[in-house]
């Protein structure tokens, strides 16, 4: 397997972009991507696209982006893995250049969410469960998945909602330092907490938005990338898991399996564990689904996500910074992009050039955390500045 | 065009699906009748919830139908508030999952309590409907 | 439930897009006006239809607009007599596909002409059209 | 690269299922490709599923068939190439191993069609192009967007109807010895030219029907599969391509430059030539594709592909036997299904398990040729008995 390393990053304003169709949104990525890297389009081998499609008219998004983006008999595909789609994008062009297909390759994220209604936004959404059993009968929402969660898990470890209310202002106050993310001001505890409730006990305020978006990342090969560039981000493993689709086959609903075996593999892979992390980006389309991932990825004891966020310890200068960007709940998260988002974030942070909201490198390793629907993919992939 | 920034398309999606049940067709019958019933593995003995003909632990599709059981104790729940368009006429609902005491766990509306007076733990009872629209479906009471 | 094989769902997804079309305004205004125009990158020439405001051959967003020209020659074309859900009222229509003078080729509605009255080669003008529902639109007749 | 083979196969009855929901449907050749491939499916490393959508009530289907079939925490994702959605999931499954990130993957390709009205259908496919600029005002179809190629065709080399039709009576022969085809019938040419004008030239006997349906296959890296099986099938490459998503972007509507691009980037990675290959599958989505594949693939010169049907080089026993299986056009495309149902054909051809539709093998080497939409995207894929 050939080491490859992310070369070229791009990444698009969030948020209510009904300035640009999904083409376009994409071009901004890919185009920074491609100036980043400093090559020239036609030495990319292939395109893969991650977007979960449904929200816009296109029904074949790669090849609108290729043809929008000048790309011709490159070859294509899009993935779909939910909103790990991203990771999903990034883990296809990564298998071709490891196995020696290409030498370069370019993956790109996108979701264009705000050309139906908020509503059907919803009913999107809700339908990515298992449909007979959880959406045609019982309406199910994307909220309404994760408050099941919730509950279990504030019954079970004494969560409260101030808890939850706290990993959105963190969020709120990063995205603030973020000129792309969606939100750009800081929120407070009690503005969350008197949000109106979505699906109980998760309100407004514990949820990430709609939001348009995309991103990009050129992937090179060893020998290539460096001489393409003196600050590469290897890929030094990326773990996959799942788990089932109908949420009555789950166990106690107190954190994903899927994310626990993917960070596991993803360890094992990069030769690293949790405590050697600098900097991560945890999938938190809930405030609730942060909490989860601490305990989830071993960053802490199980039931102690809570206090990691009480004691302040996944902000910039804690244990470990967790969505410096403004996270998934405040930077937005157009689905497809998500994933690729957070490969830019962590390749910004590890190569210091994340500005006003720079974590501290030491040991020059990051994580990222990309969960598909409710747990039912898992990607994990451990990014670092050195082999 | 509403809006120079936008171009409203003339064509809508229109996208309703005929769902195959046929091999599960005996659950949908029972419940129409009241009746809770699922899929039992006759090769290695796996119980399945949502019923489904082929075994997913051993892949034998040999399966007889079993009484699900009624009596369950309440995993956790909420209250959707917030309801996709095509269930835009409903109240907020509330869902839980309850685990059946001979084994699966069910995902259903919840009847009989408010949120407030739900907790996991509660004893529920499965129960079978029928939509105004004739669909039997079930749901889960609170005891 | 119309029958025991099948459990057509009582949800309808549909879907409607709203369409972004910012960026190229000025081909729909133009359009509406009767004119036919597309984008030229002030970076390298490139001349693209349809019009896009970021130049596919030099990545450059610098764009200005040209007139796209009327004069076509028929490249391909074909009847569609079996036409979509969102098409289901209207008659049997020929899409071709036409060389501008200029160079980009542009796919449209031909009028003036039966099927059997076409062929490749044929001479067509490209002309406005607004539709019923008041969206322009463009079509090919032949001269 | 770690070579690659297939070790597994297994294949639905296509046509109108509705005795089945999606994962009923993948079940089938699941099941029947790990009892082939004799494995524990606790073995199989990662699942990548190919399946377009939108046909059917799930929207994330890799998840609900992996659920179904009793896979639990497992690598998974979904990948979409339009029609070429089957052979990108075997791409990915096939990467997988060579990258030497895991040694059995499985790849399925699924779809179910039937599960909306045929004008919906209709609709689906139409919207597959440049939406704004082919679909909303001026409703393409997907027989329209192949009868522009057609028109073209016809007039620069005079190929017939009669020659189209000649194809369809070829396909619908070969599927009447096919258990598992859509048509059981032999049909005459007769027949063919008076059926209903789908989109003119193209008649309801050149287009493939609406198929429910899916295949399955199981990948080994080179030590494992020698172990498993006597009769390996190697993946000897897998070359891929695209074109533009608004056909006014292509050239003289001749052919399709993606499988021009693609078939000659697979004769390469397999050190191969069009001579040797003794049995392809080529996409005849309708006729004039088949046609055209002949030509494009070099199996032919250009315009020399009415030719080589009318002399019925492309029959069993013939130059080159072609859609030994029924095609596209007589086996039936469940869209996704249809790229992975292509190499469990040629895999059965290359090990002589097909019967009464068995092709005579030479030099042991056979093609899959598997077009996206129409030629937005073309994977063409090398099988060989032998490394
Ligand atoms: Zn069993
Ligand atoms: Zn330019």
């Amino acid at each position: 397997m050939r080491n490859v390393a992310i070369v070229g990053i791009g990444h698009s304003r969030f948020g209510k972009r009904s300035d640009v169709n999904v083409a376009e949104l994409a071009f901004e990525s890919i185009k920074q991507a491609i100036e980043d890297a400093k090559i020239d389009k036609k030495q990319i081998q292939n395109v893969t696209l991650g977007s979960a499609g449904g929200w816009y008219e296109e029904s074949l998004p790669a090849v609108i982006i290729n043809e929008y983006a000048g790309f011709e008999n490159v070859g294509t595909m899009r993935v779909e893995a939910a909103c790990a789609s991203g990771s999903a994008a990034v883990r296809s062009a990564y298998l071709s250049v490891a196995s020696g297909e290409a030498d370069i390759t370019l993956a790109i994220g996108v979701e264009k969410m705000t050309e139906v209604d908020t509503l059907t936004s919803v009913e999107l959404m809700g339908r990515a469960g298992s449909y007979l059993w959880e959406f045609e009968n019982y309406g199910m929402t994307f909220p309404a998945y994760y408050a099941l969660y919730a509950v279990s898990h504030m019954n079970k470890f004494g969560t409260t909602e101030e808890d939850l209310a706290r990993v959105a202002v963190k969020a709120h106050h990063y995205a603030s330092l973020n000129p792309l993310a969606h939100f750009q001001k800081e929120i407070t505890i009690e503005k969350a907490l008197n949000s109106q409730v979505v699906a109980w006990p998760l309100k407004l305020y514990d949820a990430c938005p709609i939001s348009d978006g995309s991103a990009a990342v050129v992937l090179a090969s060893e020998d290539v990338a460096r001489k393409m560039t003196d600050t590469p981000i290897w890929i030094r493993g990326i773990g996959l898991s799942s788990d089932s689709a109908n949420l009555s086959k789950r166990g106690e609903y107190l954190g994903l399996e899927a994310t626990v075996q993917s960070s596991r593999r993803a360890y094992s892979l990069a030769r690293t564990s949790p405590g050697d992390i600098d900097v991560a980006t945890c999938h938190d389309c809930f405030t609730i689904a942060e909490l989860m991932a601490y305990e989830d990825l071993g960053l802490c004891e199980k039931g102690q996500g809570a206090k990691l966020v009480r004691e302040g310890q996944t902000e910039i200068g804690g244990k470990i910074a967790v969505n410096p960007d403004g996270g998934l709940k405040a930077k937005g998260h157009p689905i497809g992009a998500t994933g690729v988002s957070m490969m830019v974030e962590i390749s910004k942070q590890l190569r210091h050039e994340a500005g006003k909201r720079q974590a501290p490198i030491k040991n020059g390793i990051g994580l990222v955390h990309n969960v598909g629907g409710t747990g039912h993919y898992c990607y994990v992939t451990v990014l670092s500045r050195s082999l | 065009m509403s809006n120079e920034d936008s171009l409203p398309s003339r064509r809508t999606l229109s996208l309703r699906f005929n769902i195959a049940i046929s091999k599960t067709k005996e659950f949908w019958a029972a419940l129409r009748e009241g009746k809770l019933i699922t899929t039992k593995c006759t090769s290695c003995g796996k119980v399945t919830f949502p019923p489904q003909a082929d075994c997913p632990n051993c892949m034998s599709s040999g399966h007889e139908w079993i009484d699900l059981g009624t009596d369950a104790v309440l995993v956790t729940f909420t209250n959707v508030q917030i309801t996709p368009t095509s269930f835009v006429n409903h109240d907020p609902y509330i869902v839980g999952i309850g685990r059946l005491a001979d084994g699966p766990n069910v995902l259903a509306w919840v009847e009989g309590a408010t949120v407030e007076q739900l907790r996991p733990g509660d004893r529920l009872r499965l129960e079978a409907r029928v939509s105004p629209e004739g669909n039997p479906y079930y749901v889960f009471v609170k005891n």
